[in-house]
């Protein structure tokens, strides 16, 4: 069971950081980021199986951060397309050479 | 230091043992005074430049005023100056006379303090004294002292007057350590030291880009010469561990004869005395050092600074008689200088040129008899020329002067020191005239002037040491007395031609100037006088034992048969040990027959016979000042008058090339080869720096990426 | 029963999972994240982690996907899907990568074969003796208090910032 | 004198002093007023250098090992520790150092214009570095002084200096750190050699002197220390640095570079080239090369200097040609060679840094240093002239001058060993006067033609102040040099019975390990026994000992 389930993260991590890669829309590459985010905490609650409660607790922690990440996150882009009127990360190349 | 310098004043220090009875007197005085002298005249100077450099800053010149009211600085050196000169000839003829009463078989070493002194190489700060040295610091006092009392006349209207005197002086204390010092290094120190006087002398109109152009050569020139002493000092420590004369040459007569070793050591001091004493191929230095006031010419470059590498070698006699390679060498390249300055002084009108050029070749026969073996000899005619040399080139100083206060007066620019502007001096300036007279006769070698007695003994020795059992090369030798003869005869006619020009003959100054040519006053011609009488009655010292007897030798008359050589004995003793071990007997007879009394005989004859005849053929000469003087000259007289070119020689093959190597050093090999590898290897960082900063996309999946390829190598790392 | 149960969860997981990322429009993916969440949470639940599975519905699920839709809405995005997904050579790159590192990790999952431990009879005892809430609650105040604090600041300082970022300037 | 030094403990803290009062005086001229700055500089250098001539009488001319040694641990972990002492080789760098540096500071007076204080706090910090870098008696202290001196020149060039400065400052810098990092390597693996040969961890010198080293392993440790070296120098390929650096600096920057900042390249090669690695040092193809390189110093940057428009590039080119003297000195393995080095290393000291400063002052009159802008300017400023014309020929190695004493000693000390080697560089004496006397002539002698030059003021009185002692030390040292060279003697040997003893050691195995038995059983406490060993035929017992700190008191 315990297995399965962290093959099960390994996967939606693998899959949350192809779409990082591959997506230009940022809401999306959050999105993508926010599944790697679950894909933690699936492993984390998996392993409290074997270790304890604790890992549950991180879990909670980790959501908490998720939420904060996403509302700062979300206001940035907002603040960006206020600029560029595209959340298209290829635009925004300031720090190119 | 202090504790030695005290000693120095009091001429204390320790004199060696086995001094005999004498006692030297004060030696250390004798190098001290003049330094003296160079500084109490070296205060003035600057105190005096720093008056004329605010006259100048102020636009104008600083007035010197008449001679009555002179500023001190112009005042003292006037006493300075020879004062200290008059001591040390004292001191020295005090030593002298003690030195004759001594039978000295050793020479006298007195130590003041240690010089240099690491693990393995000492040398003192020492004094030696011998017969060698004691004549030339005779020389160098006592004539030294004459031309200084000449230069309070000849300079009194320059306004460095005081600055000319510390340079006399500082040469003077260098020349004494020269001829005084223990051992070859402190003989260095003022062989360099005279240069660096000479330089100073040379270019002592400094504002004339020629003079200071002639000071510079001389000391560059100079400086190849000295460069050869270096190396043969370098010779002579790493063999026999001392540079100290005595312990020197002491071991030298261990040394092979005609070894490898002896031979690189004479010939390499050898340079050094070509470029002091201006032979060839270093010689050119000598004729543009005429720039200089003419009685530093008389000093310097007559009487003694060039004649040091004549004492070089009769110091090292032992050494070089070892060498019969480097003798063959000193007397060849000698008598050639003697032949070679003869022919260029044929065709000169610059008066100083013409005595420069016959210094050479007098020079010359100096190295022909110390290249013979007859180092006495050598010595002898050092000091006769010493007399007459220094006679003639103040003489010219007076005339000279004499010409320049005459076109001074009429603000003409004619050239003072051509010949072709005088002509029929005599009337003007009867005592120069009659004292150079008798100069030109004893260096034309008439007897019974000085002159006559040391060439001809010179000229005697060299066929007398080919003709020797032992010797090599005789043939040589036997051309070696051909062609000095020849020059002597070449000496003979420019020197008539010169006094012809000069003093003979109508006058070709200008009506104008005519007026203003005067005698030298007494200051001037004093000196002249006394070295007048030395130059006829100076040959007296050393009338070979051969021509005592004979009429030359005023049939036994003349005193002191061979004084001198016996005077030098102690010194060269040793060098004769050689000779007669590997020579044998010297020849009695000349290459073509006939002893040493026929051909002096023929030689004065004959110099007398040129004498007269050219004083005819000059005098028959149409000369004209130089203003209206467009002879072109063709031929041989063309290459004679340009010094064969020599000058313009060295220029191409010499100078050019090492500047334009100099240039090539800097603008290719330092500035493109070296710098630039050094900034190719910033330019590869800075390249290798904007490469990498392709990676810098700017968009945020690259950096993810290259996060991602990242995280691959740690778990690859961690888990594989 | 539970293990099926838990496959179907894991289907739905995977195949939202590439929804998110190959969804045409932000909304679509936005929804397929939706879907994700909920089977983890189902997941969770299979896990024995109740709470959590409650929570992650309530707050991701419900609060952050919900947030998320808003800022999708207000910039009205989601007609540029053709420039949107990188492809060639980059896409095929990163999925190597990715690839590498996914079997990395699956090769090490098959090496350690399955896992057990202590972990699951605490938890279980621990619910039974103080109920889900409890299991969870007692920990998270008394070991892990001074965390909570902190992300409760944590979180107020987000609020701020958000604020102050997305507020136009005035 | 010596009774005075004593009464209070001179021996005791005179390096330390010397070491840290510079840096005390950084503080108070940063603390100090802008107008107050230099003055206060002045007096605070003058006052180490005070303090340093105490040197002179404390110093034990019989002894040739390390003397004043004091040792603190400083980083007990790696076996660093803060020790200090002085020998022949270092007494007179460090008072050629203190010296120069207050000479420097009042040269600068009306030469720096702006931020006055921060630049006399360099010059007093550069003067710590150096003096620590010649008094450190461990090598990670001693690399500590090495690279901080190049701090305070960096910035005295990057700040002061002239249109190019920055490019020359990073020159500088660039050259000399990527030299020293070399050595930092070769320190690290001495230091780990002597971990496991010795089993103590130590960057005393007196302990790395005994590790032993294969001759390949000194081949390679030499090659790198001497690379560091041989750029501060420096040595004929790794010198296109200084001519940029002397000509952006300014006058006391130059001053310093020539008068110490060079020597510290010497002064290593003696220190730690030979007695730390003789195999290699003695090695022919080392000492070949090495030699030829100081050759090609002499006479290339002879020729290169003559041809220079600028008079103080001409100049900088003349610091090589000068230091290859010491090279070939050093490099000739005699004591008459090594000697005559050092004097070459403290004439050039002094005259050269006479040179800077006069040209410094010229350059403060007309603001320019193209020798074409002058002419005739002996008739203005004679005693200007004056002065030049002795610092220049003292430069150029006249006897009678300090010049002279060195670079005959050197040239003599080869001729020994390398005689045709010798003879070569002997023709630099002509090439000497071949760049000097044409720039004496240009500027001060010919023609006064141009109006500018006429307004030209002579040396003024703080002028004199500087320039006099500089001229006197020249001729006194030219013509009694015996009181320096005494003192250096004993310690030279004591090098070169390293070296020698290394060759014997060489001669008899091949094996290049042999040698450094020889040095093991080289007595402790052996110092006494240093002076008297005579060096031919070099005794194959070496006064190793005398350089172990732990003998000294």
């Amino acid at each position: 069971m315990i297995t399965e389930a962290l093959v099960l993260s390994a996967v939606l991590f693998v899959v949350g950081t192809f779409g990082v890669l591959v997506r230009r829309n940022s809401i999306i590459m959050f999105l993508c980021i926010e599944l790697q985010l679950n894909a933690v905490n699936l492993s984390l609650v998996a392993f409290s199986r074997m270790w304890g409660i604790d890992g549950q607790i991180f879990v909670f922690f980790v959501m908490t951060v998720a939420a904060a990440e996403a509302a700062v996150g979300l206001a940035i882009i907002i603040s960006i397309f206020r600029h560029y009127e595209t959340v298209n990360v290829d635009s925004f190349n300031l720090l190119k050479w | 230091m202090t504790a030695s310098l005290t000693a120095l004043v009091q001429g204390g220090g320790q004199a060696a043992a086995e001094a005999g009875h004498f006692e030297p007197f004060l030696p250390g005085l004798v190098v001290l005074l003049p330094l003296l002298g160079f500084v109490i005249n070296g205060v003035l100077a600057l105190q005096h430049a720093r008056a004329s450099a605010d006259a100048v800053r102020g636009g104008s010149e600083l007035a010197l005023g008449d001679s009555a009211s002179r500023p001190a600085t112009h005042t003292l050196p006037t006493w300075v100056g020879p004062g200290v000169m008059l001591a040390a000839f004292l001191i020295t003829l005090v030593n002298f006379t003690r030195m004759l009463g001594a039978h000295l078989e050793e020479p006298v070493v007195v130590h003041y303090w240690t010089w240099i002194a690491t693990g393995t190489f000492t040398v003192d700060a020492a004094i030696q004294l011998d017969q060698l040295s004691m004549v030339m610091m005779m020389v160098v006092t006592g004539v030294g002292f004459l031309i200084h009392v000449f230069s309070v006349g000849y300079m009194k209207e320059d306004p460095g007057y005081p600055r000319y005197f510390a340079y006399l002086n500082l040469f003077v204390f260098f020349m004494l350590v020269l001829v005084m010092g223990s051992s070859y290094a402190l003989m260095f120190v003022g062989w360099e030291g005279v240069g660096l006087c000479s330089y100073l002398l040379i270019g002592y109109w400094f504002s004339d880009r020629e003079k200071a152009d002639a000071g510079k050569k001389a000391f560059i020139v100079n400086r190849i010469g000295d460069a050869g002493f270096l190396i043969a000092m370098f010779l002579v420590f790493s063999n026999f561990g001392s540079l100290d004369y005595v312990p020197v040459f002491h071991d030298a007569e261990g040394l092979a004869y005609a070894g490898g070793l002896v031979t690189a050591i004479t010939l390499f001091f050898f340079v050094g005395a070509i470029g002091k004493s201006a032979q060839i191929p270093l010689y050119v230095w000598l004729p543009d050092a005429m720039a200089g006031p003419t009685p530093v010419s008389a000093l310097i470059h007559a009487a003694t600074m060039v004649t040091a590498g004549v004492y070089l070698v009769a110091r090292s006699s032992v050494l070089f008689a070892l060498a019969p390679l480097s003798s063959a060498v000193v007397a060849g390249i000698g008598v050639f200088t003697a032949l070679f300055a003869a022919t260029i002084a044929l065709k000169q009108n610059d008066i100083k040129k013409v005595l420069a050029y016959s210094t050479v070749s007098q020079l010359g026969y100096m190295f022909l008899g110390v290249g013979v073996g007859a180092y006495a000899a050598g010595i002898f005619h050092l000091m006769t020329h010493a007399f007459f040399k220094a006679l003639l080139f103040m003489g010219s100083g007076a005339v000279i002067h004499s010409m320049h206060e005459a076109y001074h007066a009429t603000h003409s620019h004619e050239d003072p020191q051509d010949m072709r502007n005088m002509g029929g001096l005599k009337d003007a300036m009867p005592i120069t005239w009659a004292t150079m007279w008798v100069a030109t006769l004893a260096i034309a070698g008439i007897w019974p002037f000085a002159g006559f007695f040391s060439k001809d003994e010179i000229i005697w020795q060299t066929a007398a040491f080919g003709g020797a059992e032992g010797a090599a090369y005789s043939a040589l030798y036997s051309l070696y007395w051909v062609i000095a003869l020849a020059a002597a005869m070449l000496t003979a006619f420019y020197m008539t031609r010169m006094m012809v020009m000069t003093f003979h003959g109508t006058n070709r100054t200008g009506e104008e100037e005519k007026k203003h040519l005067h005698e030298a006053p007494a200051v001037m011609w004093v000196p002249l006088a006394v070295l007048a009488v030395l130059s006829v009655f100076g040959g007296w010292v050393n009338v070979p034992e051969a021509l005592r007897s004979a009429w030359v030798g005023g049939m036994g008359i003349l005193p002191m048969s061979e004084w001198l050589h016996h005077w030098l004995e102690p010194v060269t003793l040793a060098a004769h040990h050689v000779q007669e071990e590997h020579l044998g007997e010297l020849a009695h007879s000349a290459p073509f027959g006939g002893g040493e009394v026929l051909w002096a005989t023929i030689s004065t004859a004959a110099a007398a016979v040129v004498v007269l005849v050219s004083l005819r053929v000059v005098a028959a000469q149409r000369v004209v000042p130089v203003a209206e003087d467009e002879t072109e000259l063709r031929g041989i007289a063309k290459v004679l008058y340009n010094k064969y070119y020599v000058d313009e020689f060295y220029d191409r093959v010499v100078v050019q090339p090492v500047v334009r190597f100099s240039r090539f050093c800097w603008k290719v090999i330092d500035a493109v080869v070296i710098d630039g590898v050094v900034n190719a290897v910033g330019w590869a960082a800075k390249a290798f720096g904007w490469g990498v900063s392709m990676f810098q996309t700017g968009t945020v999946n690259t950096y993810a990426f290259i996060l991602t390829v990242g995280v691959l190598f740690i778990l690859g790392a961690t888990l594989l | 029963m539970t293990a099926l149960l838990f496959y179907v969860f894991a289907g739905l997981a995977i195949g939202g999972a590439i929804g998110v990322v190959m969804a045409r429009s932000p909304v679509g993916s936005l929804l397929f994240m939706v879907t994700t969440l909920a089977a983890m949470a189902g997941t969770f639940v299979l896990l024995e982690a109740h709470f959590l599975a409650a929570i992650q519905i309530i707050v991701y699920a419900g609060a952050i996907m919900v947030l998320f839709l808003f800022v999708i809405m207000l910039l009205n995005l989601g007609h540029d899907y053709r420039r949107d997904l990188k492809g060639g050579a980059f896409a095929i790159l990163s999925f190597g990568v990715i690839g590498l590192i996914a079997g990395l990790v699956a090769q090490q999952l098959g090496a350690s074969g399955a896992v057990s431990g202590p972990g699951a009879a605490a938890i279980d005892a621990a619910i039974a003796e103080r109920g889900a809430l409890g299991a969870i609650a007692d920990p998270l105040y008394t070991t892990y208090v001074v965390p909570f604090e902190i992300t409760g600041i944590l979180l107020l300082v987000a609020i701020v910032g958000a604020l102050v970022l997305a507020k136009r300037e005035v | 004198m010596t009774a005075l030094l004593d009464s209070i403990g001179y021996a005791g803290w005179a390096l330390h002093a010397l070491v840290w009062l510079p840096v005390l005086g950084v503080g108070l001229v940063l603390w100090s007023a802008e107008a107050q700055a230099k003055t206060m500089a002045f007096w605070w250098s003058v006052g180490v250098f005070v303090l340093s001539l105490g040197l002179w009488w404390a110093f034990d001319p019989a002894e040739g090992g390390m003397q004043m040694q004091s040792t603190a641990p400083w980083i007990p972990a790696w076996g660093v520790n803060y020790s200090l002492g002085v020998d022949g080789i270092s007494l007179f760098m460090v008072m050629l150092t203190t010296f120069s540096t207050s000479i420097a500071i009042l040269g600068s007076f009306n030469y720096i214009k702006t931020r006055e204080r921060s630049f006399y706090a360099l010059m007093l910090l550069l003067e710590a570095a150096v003096v620590g870098v010649f008094v450190a008696t461990d090598l990670f202290l001693f690399y500590v002084f090495f690279e901080l001196t190049l701090v305070p020149m960096y910035f005295i060039v990057g700040i002061w200096g002239g249109e190019r400065r920055i490019y020359a400052a990073i020159k500088f810098f660039l050259y000399t750190a990527f030299g020293s990092l070399l050595m930092l390597v070769g320190i690290l693996y001495l230091f780990w050699k002597a971990k496991t040969m010795l089993g103590v961890a130590t960057f005393a010198y007196a302990d790395l002197l005994q590790v032993p080293l294969t001759g390949t392993e000194q081949l390679w440790l030499f090659t790198a220390f001497a690379l560091a070296f041989s750029v501060k120098v420096p040595v004929f390929p790794l010198h296109t640095w200084l001519p940029d650096a002397h000509v952006e600096a300014p006058t006391p920057g130059s001053v310093i570079l020539a008068a110490v900042l060079l020597k510290m390249g010497t002064y290593g090669f003696l220190r730690f080239l030979l007695p730390l690695f003789p195999i290699a040092a003695q090695h022919p193809t080392v000492v070949t090369t090495m030699l030829v390189l100081g050759v090609i110093g002499i006479l290339y940057t002879a020729w290169v200097a003559a041809v220079q428009p600028d008079a103080k590039k001409l100049v900088a080119y003349t610091s090589v040609a000068h230091m290859g003297f010491v090279v070939l000195g050093v490099f000739a393995l005699t004591v008459n060679g090594i000697q005559g080095g050092l004097v070459v290393m403290i004439s050039h000291g002094i005259s050269t840094g006479a040179l800077f400063l006069l040209l410094g002052m010229l350059y403060e009159r007309r603001h320019t240093r193209t020798i074409a802008d002058f002419g005739g300017i002996a008739r203005v400023a004679p005693w200007f002239a004056t002065a030049f014309v002795i610092t220049a020929l003292a430069s150029i190695g006249l006897p009678g001058t300090s010049g002279f004493v060195g670079e005959f000693l050197a040239l003599m000390g080869t001729f020994e060993t390398h005689p045709t080697i010798a003879m070569v560089a002997t023709l630099g004496v002509i090439f000497a006067a071949y760049y000097m006397l044409p720039m004496v002539q240009t500027v001060f002698f010919n023609k006064l033609d141009k109006t500018e030059n006429r307004e030209m003021a002579d040396l003024t009185s703080r002028e004199i102040v500087i320039l006099a002692p500089l001229v006197a030390l020249m001729i006194v040292i030219g013509w009694h040099p015996t009181p320096v060279l005494e003192r250096m003697e004993p310690s030279v040997r004591v090098v070169l019975e390293r070296v020698e003893a290394a060759r014997e050691a060489n001669a008899t195995t091949t094996d290049g390990a042999a040698p450094a038995l020889a040095y093991d059983d080289a007595p402790e406490g052996g110092s006494d026994s240093a002076p008297e060993v005579s060096s031919d035929p070099p005794t194959a017992d070496p006064s190793v000992g005398s350089l172990v700190p732990s003998d000294g008191q």
